[in-house]
């Protein structure tokens, strides 16, 4: 041993350091600094995590009060409590916030979040590219809802169909406000994909070989991928479609050679997508719920997986089923039919999957699981009306009526809310160290699927006796008159549902019950470290075993046991990176330091987008901040890094 | 997390931002209620011509607002208006599109010359066409020059493409208002 | 907590940095090259939808010239011999090659940008004129930007290079870089053949 | 086919018990062959697939009602595999994969012969019907080889009863939605594109059809009646439309001729017979034969006319009929006037 070996001196997370001292010095590395500049330069995952599910949330609760508004105006034939001009900017609001501004960022809040826990990191990879994208996705949104409530929201729909959305049929700003919040979460989108793939790819836990990866992982690989090739599809649609606006292009002009088709093709080519992109992450938490409650490891793991890169794969080919209307080759249409069938089969493989669990095991019904066995009920029904809606007679009949709104709403409400109220039961005390209370998640539970049924299942019906979609009124007599009344009830208890959520978590954030490590008895990574984890997520990095660690432990170690890894740096922000499949231990990466540059390149991105509203020049003299930002996140630091300490 | 504080911010910059997007952004389908002395006051007759009339509250009601000119761009079309002044450029009729103007360039001045019609050609469409359809194709009629926001003007049709869009219309600024008077036999 | 961890290897021993795969910077490069790359295949098959509505292609007008884009195409791919000359020498961490390397490229990629300024100006449309003209500037347009960005990179990684910053971590920087490059050269191939060549054989 | 209409009478009994199934605008009241077809089909899938969700329900009732072999630890340890109880559920998956792989293939057959089935009308059109839909009306053009023999009228389809019509689907300016549901599924109308359907009716009776593409401020009030009528009353129909407008007969209405050819209205209406001839808005040459106003927004009746013509904007906000100044005089004039074409 050299000289300076002494404990003063060892920077390294190892034996030689006591626990206190590791967690000690660690805390100071991973530290944010203090007060509104640390709130603002801060690059830790989890306190980026938070802030997307919450703003995602709120944008979740206005866009639930639009639906009500919505509701309200559709209770009976030929009220006027809303002008049509006002009842189209608040659909199309509702559509758009809840895709885009709602669903997404809410399942990347949680990949961001878990992932690098579920992994067994320090930090998400390229934090400072997280932070920005939160400040972008914010920029976006308030963007949005600020025109919204100036009166400049967008009126023609979340699909904005061309020419209807085009420069003379949509004169003024309205769309080009939609279309570049379109780019605005897309940016975001498209850089939490990176993160989420590199930090599945580089930075699992020693020992998480590909068959040890936990599903909620895979789901958010899945999905991340999917969105790094569906996204572009939409950035391109809407670039074309805002250039045709303001600079008189001519992509959708039939006159001069363009398409309205083309806008419906590209705009599908990711807008089917999306919605895997919003299901797989919930596939997620339901296979990390059920095994938790139904105490058994999930039954058909390999299974699972497969069906997701099924999914994802299939995802891309169906596009063309909300388009049978459009007067398309029917041969071809066909084609779409049996693509948009098959798949079922990895749905019904996973739905079997999750039963089977539940089957096996001794399930003990907590809310999460309350939500998980909705989220069966629920979504199961939704795939079997998008099975309807695959065949192109059928759909013919259907398409663009309540059917559809009906179908959709099974699907991604079943299919991804009811999952994520399941997550939020789930993970909320890892979040914020106290538990829901299960006695109002019933309640939540309760209240939510009976006004979730109400206000849906009659949607059918209407859809089938023939009300279209997107009317802001109806005329008395056509016999749609009750059903539209009892979904205008079953809202408002849906609503009464999220009210008592929003009461549970204000009420336990400051007097629910103290969680501990591992309250529910859990088996992955997230649950082998305190509530809430500390900036640094985990004193040592820990050695993977087994499917779900916690649980799969080498004989005679406790749950706190795990074996793990000593040698990273505990004076700097430091990483460990493993092989892509076994998960070997490769190298020692630093991860950046907290920066206020994140902030600043978002706010010159939001100047350059809002400023090309107006003026195509925005571009150019817009690009002009964004470099000088962009330049200063990238500029290393000066001194350089301390030179490594040696230890023997 | 103080959000809503920073919300409160960025709701702020935001505003000030966009604050004239209101009235530029309303739709509403029944016109904006101009008070009678607008059009009674240029009803003067052809005396007044060339002479700018000092705006009305018609101005920003229609000028400035999107809905209202691409309005008054499908009547120009439905109205057959193209059939003498083309696409602006003007044919059998004066342009549109150019800092000449007649009988004044103002709204005021365009939606009285609709209303009385002019000597050569121009008919009076007193009667045929509503008040508010009236302001409304005025208003596009001044964008062709450039005269409205380029916010609210329009952009390219899903036509042939015939001359640049509206928006992106250089702004002539009306000549034809000196002291002298228009030059009415320079336009025979 | 307090109990002792389970020790299980000490990782010390391990580099602090390392080119391709191995590097967490390399997989993001590679994140938003895919992402692009569907950006510009998406643009070509609008390009390729368009050309089924009219009649001729392009529509009522000659194809475009194909002087400066040919130009734009042989310096590109000769520009890759640079870039992997500097790709070699950063994996080998010679300063003073990869300084030379990187003010070559840098050079070279500003001269790619006059050049693209000159196709514009040789283009046989407007933006405006129709759906062709539109997804031929869209298209230039696109790749134009990824010159601009990836240029961007270059000049700054090379001042970077002449200042106190230079360590083991700028050099895989620099070969990230010139992955970056391929990138844009090897886009530009087919993106060419759409805009220069299939004019002419439809 | 039998099966299909035993389901299909099954269904029909379920219906009845529904609130509405039976409607104007229904697609679970088919009055004509297409339709009907696909509410066969419409019955078999709900048939199959209600069959597969009670299957789900009852699998995951048993799973979670199954009897504990050992008692419950709320935060107990799990228990591992069992290799005996994976390779039973390993069996039960691969059966239920391939059980959802025939019957997804069994209806992507069947959808796709009832496809072909319904496309097969397409070349026993004996009518051609053109509709063009503009912001947010229908016009409608009764195309005949001989060019005089061709009219025009607007938001109401007439069709002879058992005679295949093709409709010819153009769009003046967005992209719209065609649909009857009582006689077949939507086709879009799509501006710069051409599309075709197919409507035959099999039986007596008006229907209510509507547009199904979201299409901007009153997409809600863009509908169309359709009646189905026998062939020969059809034909008188026909002949009555081909005539110019009537001559208006008392004082009343020729003022309200006189009114309507000087005032806003000729800018926007044809009259056959008048010298109003402007295409921007319906054809009204025999407006008061027609079953409702506005596009399906009002049923006709002299009374709703004239509160239409005093003040379009409070009944359907932003449709391109303007509000005009007339006196009460004028307006009862012209009410009069466009009464009196039948």
């Amino acid at each position: 041993m050299t000289a300076g070996t002494d404990t003063a001196v060892v920077r390294r997370d190892g034996p030689g350091l006591g626990e206190a001292e590791t967690n000690a010095r660690l805390a100071r590395s991973w530290a944010t600094p203090p007060g509104l500049w640390g709130w603002l330069s801060t690059v830790d995952h989890k306190q980026v995590g938070r802030r997307y599910v919450v703003t995602a949330f709120t944008f979740f609760v206005l866009a639930g009060l639009l639906a009500l508004a919505m509701r309200m105006q559709l209770a009976g034939p030929e009220r006027t409590l809303l002008s049509p001009d006002r009842y189209n900017q608040i659909f199309t609001m509702h559509g758009t916030t809840m895709m885009f501004l709602f669903a997404v960022p809410m399942m990347e809040a949680f990949a961001i979040y878990l992932v690098p826990l579920m992994v067994g990191t320090r930090a998400i990879a390229f934090p400072r590219l997280n932070a920005f994208s939160y400040w972008v996705y914010l920029a976006g949104g308030i963007m949005l809802w600020v025109a919204f409530i100036l009166n400049v929201g967008p009126d023609v729909g979340w699909f904005s169909y061309v020419p209807l959305a085009g420069p003379q049929y949509s004169p003024g700003k309205r769309v080009d406000f939609w279309a570049q919040m379109v780019t605005f979460t897309e940016v975001a989108a498209l850089a939490v994909a990176v993160e989420i793939i590199v930090t599945v790819f580089k930075q699992r836990a020693p020992g998480m070989s590909l068959n040890r990866i936990p599903l909620f992982v895979w789901g958010q690989l899945v999905t991340s991928f999917m969105v790094v090739f569906a996204m572009p599809a939409v950035m391109v649609s809407s670039s074309m479609l805002i250039m045709d606006r303001l600079i008189g292009t001519h992509f959708f002009n039939p006159a001069e050679g363009g398409d309205a088709l083309l806008w419906q093709h590209l705009f599908w080519f990711f807008g089917h997508p999306e919605v895997y992109i919003i299901f797989l992450p919930a596939t997620g938490f339901v296979s990390s719920i059920l095994p938790t409650f139904a105490r058994r490891p999930i039954f058909g793991y390999t299974a699972l997986v497969l069906a997701l890169f099924a999914t994802g794969f299939l995802g891309f080919g169906l596009w063309v089923h909300h388009m049978f209307a459009t007067g398309l080759p029917h041969l071809g249409n066909s084609f779409y039919t049996a693509a948009s069938m098959a798949i079922a089969i990895p749905s019904g493989i996973q739905i079997f999957c999750w039963i089977a669990t539940l089957w096996d095991g001794r399930p003990r019904f907590a809310t999460p699981l309350l939500f998980v066995i909705g989220f069966i009920v629920v979504f199961v029904l939704g795939g079997l009306s998008g099975i309807m809606l695959a065949s192109v007679p059928l759909d013919s009949q259907v398409h663009d009526t309540y059917f559809v709104v009906a179908h959709f709403h099974y699907v991604l409400i079943g299919g991804a809310v009811f999952p994520l109220f399941g997550a939020f039961y789930y993970w909320f005390p890892k979040f914020t160290g106290r538990m829901l209370s299960e006695r109002v998640g019933a309640w939540n539970f309760g209240l939510f699927f009976v006004g979730f049924n109400l206000a849906f299942f009659p949607m059918h019906i209407l859809g089938l006796i023939g009300m279209p979609r997107r009317v802001y009124s109806y005329p008395a007599g056509v016999g749609w008159d009750e059903l539209n009344l009892l979904a205008t009830a079953g809202a408002v208890i849906l609503a009464a549902g999220v009210a008592t959520f929003v009461g549970n978590v204000w009420h336990s954030l400051k007097h629910g019950v103290s969680a501990g490590d591992n309250p529910w008895g859990a088996g992955t990574l997230e649950w082998a470290t305190s509530s809430p984890p500390p900036s640094y997520n985990f004193t040592h990095i820990p050695v993977v075993t087994g499917q779900e660690p916690l649980w799969t432990l080498p004989q005679g170690l406790p749950a706190q046991g795990l074996p793990v890894v000593g040698g990273l740096r505990v004076d700097q922000r430091e990483l460990l990176l493993t092989t892509v499949v076994d998960a070997d231990p490769d190298l020692r990466e630093p991860s950046p330091e907290p920066s206020i540059w994140p902030l600043l390149s978002a706010l010159a991105v939001t100047a350059l987008f809002i400023g090309s509203i107006f003026t195509p020049w925005a571009v150019v003299w817009g690009a002009i901040p964004l470099a000088v930002g962009l330049i200063g996140w990238f500029w290393p630091k000066s001194p350089p890094d301390t030179p490594e300490p040696v230890i023997d | 997390m103080s959000s809503p504080c920073r919300s409160a911010v960025s709701l702020a910059a935001l505003a000030v931002l966009t604050v004239a997007a209101c009235d530029r952004e309303e739709r509403e389908p029944r016109g904006a209620p101009v008070g009678d002395s607008g059009p009674a006051a240029i009803t003067q007759g052809t005396l007044y011509a060339g002479q700018p009339s000092p705006p009305g509250p018609s101005h920003r009601e229609y000028e400035g607002n999107a809905y209202h000119i691409s309005q008054g761009k499908q009547l120009y079309v439905w109205f057959n208006c193209g059939t003498c002044h083309a696409n602006g450029g003007g044919d059998i009729g004066p342009p549109l599109m150019d800092d000449q103007w007649i009988y004044g360039g103002t709204l005021e001045n365009i939606h009285a010359t609709i209303l009385q019609g002019r000597p050569n050609g121009m008919p009076s469409f007193r009667g045929k066409i509503p008040e508010q359809q009236v302001w409304e194709i005025a208003a596009y009629v001044r964008s062709l020059s450039g005269q409205t926001p380029k916010a609210a003007s329009p952009g390219r049709s899903d036509s042939l493409n015939a001359k640049p869009d509206e928006q992106r219309m250089p702004r002539e600024e009306p000549k034809g208002s000196s002291p002298g008077g228009p030059n009415l036999e320079g336009r025979q | 907590m307090e109990k002792a961890p389970h020790f299980v290897t000490d990782l010390a021993h391990l580099p602090t940095s390392a080119h391709g795969p191995r590097s967490a910077t390399w997989w993001g490069t590679l994140g938003f090259i895919l992402i692009e790359g569907t950006g510009f295949a998406l643009a070509a098959a609008a390009y390729f939808y368009l050309m089924g509505q009219p009649e001729t292609w392009p529509p009522g007008q000659a194809p475009p010239d194909w002087l400066w884009g040919t130009a734009q195409l042989i310096l590109m791919l000769a520009s890759l011999l640079p870039n992997l000359w500097t790709d070699r020498v950063a994996h080998q961490e010679d300063l003073r090659k990869v300084r030379v390397g990187l003010v070559v490229m840098s050079a070279v990629g500003l001269l790619t940008l006059v050049v693209r300024a000159f196709e514009f100006g040789a283009l046989n449309c407007r933006w405006d004129d129709n759906a062709y003209g539109s997804i031929v500037w869209v298209l230039l347009g696109l790749h134009a930007t990824h010159l601009v960005t990836d240029i961007g990179d270059t000049l700054v990684l090379t001042a970077l290079m002449f200042t106190r910053h230079v360590e083991p971590r700028r050099y895989t920087d620099v070969t990230d870089n010139c992955v970056y490059w391929n990138f844009v050269v090897l886009a530009w191939v087919p993106l060419w053949g759409l805009l220069y060549v299939v004019p002419r054989l439809v | 086919m039998s099966r299909a209409l035993r389901i299909g009478s099954l269904g029909l009994a379920l219906c009845l018990a529904l609130p509405g199934c039976q409607g104007v605008q229904s697609a679970l009241d088919p009055a004509g062959h297409q339709a009907g077809r696909i509410a066969g089909l419409w019955w078999l899938f709900l048939g199959v697939l209600a069959v597969v969700y009670l299957v789900v329900l009852a699998g995951l009732l048993i799973a979670a009602s199954r009897p504990r072999r050992r008692g419950v630890l709320p935060n107990g340890p799990s228990f591992a595999r069992e290799e005996r109880i994976e390779r039973r559920l390993t069996g039960g998956l691969t059966a239920w994969a391939v059980g959802t792989g025939a019957i997804i293939l069994t209806l992507t057959g069947l959808s796709y012969a009832v496809d072909r089935d319904i496309l097969g009308l397409t070349d026993k059109a004996e009518l051609e019907i053109e509709v063009t839909a503009k912001q947010w009306w229908w016009q409608v053009k009764y195309n005949d080889p001989v060019p005089s023999r061709s009219f025009e009228t607007a938001n109401e389809i007439r069709l002879p009863v058992g005679v295949p019509v093709r409709i010819v689907l153009k769009s003046q300016d967005v992209i719209h939605s065609f649909w009857v549901p009582n006689l077949h599924g939507k086709t879009d109308l799509i501006p710069g594109r051409v599309n075709e359907t197919t409507l035959v009716a099999d039986r007596e009776g008006r229907f209510r059809g509507q547009c199904a593409e979201f299409c901007g401020f009153q997409h809600a009030n863009m509908a169309l009646d359709v009646v189905a009528m026998p062939r020969d009353r059809f034909d008188a129909w026909r002949e009555s439309q081909l005539s110019p407008a009537a001559a208006p007969a008392d004082d009343l209405a020729r003022q309200g001729q006189q009114v309507f050819l000087s005032a806003a209205c000729v800018m926007c209406h044809t009259i056959h017979g008048t010298t109003a001839a402007s295409r921007v808005g319906p054809d009204l040459t025999h407006v008061a034969s027609r079953p409702s106003l506005a596009a399906g927004t009002l049923p006709y009746s002299k009374g709703n006319l004239a509160g239409w013509i005093a003040d379009p904007q409070r009944i359907k906000p932003g449709n391109q009929m303007p509000i005009t100044s007339l006196s009460p005089d004028q307006l009862q004039g012209v009410v009069a006037y466009l009464d009196s074409l039948k």
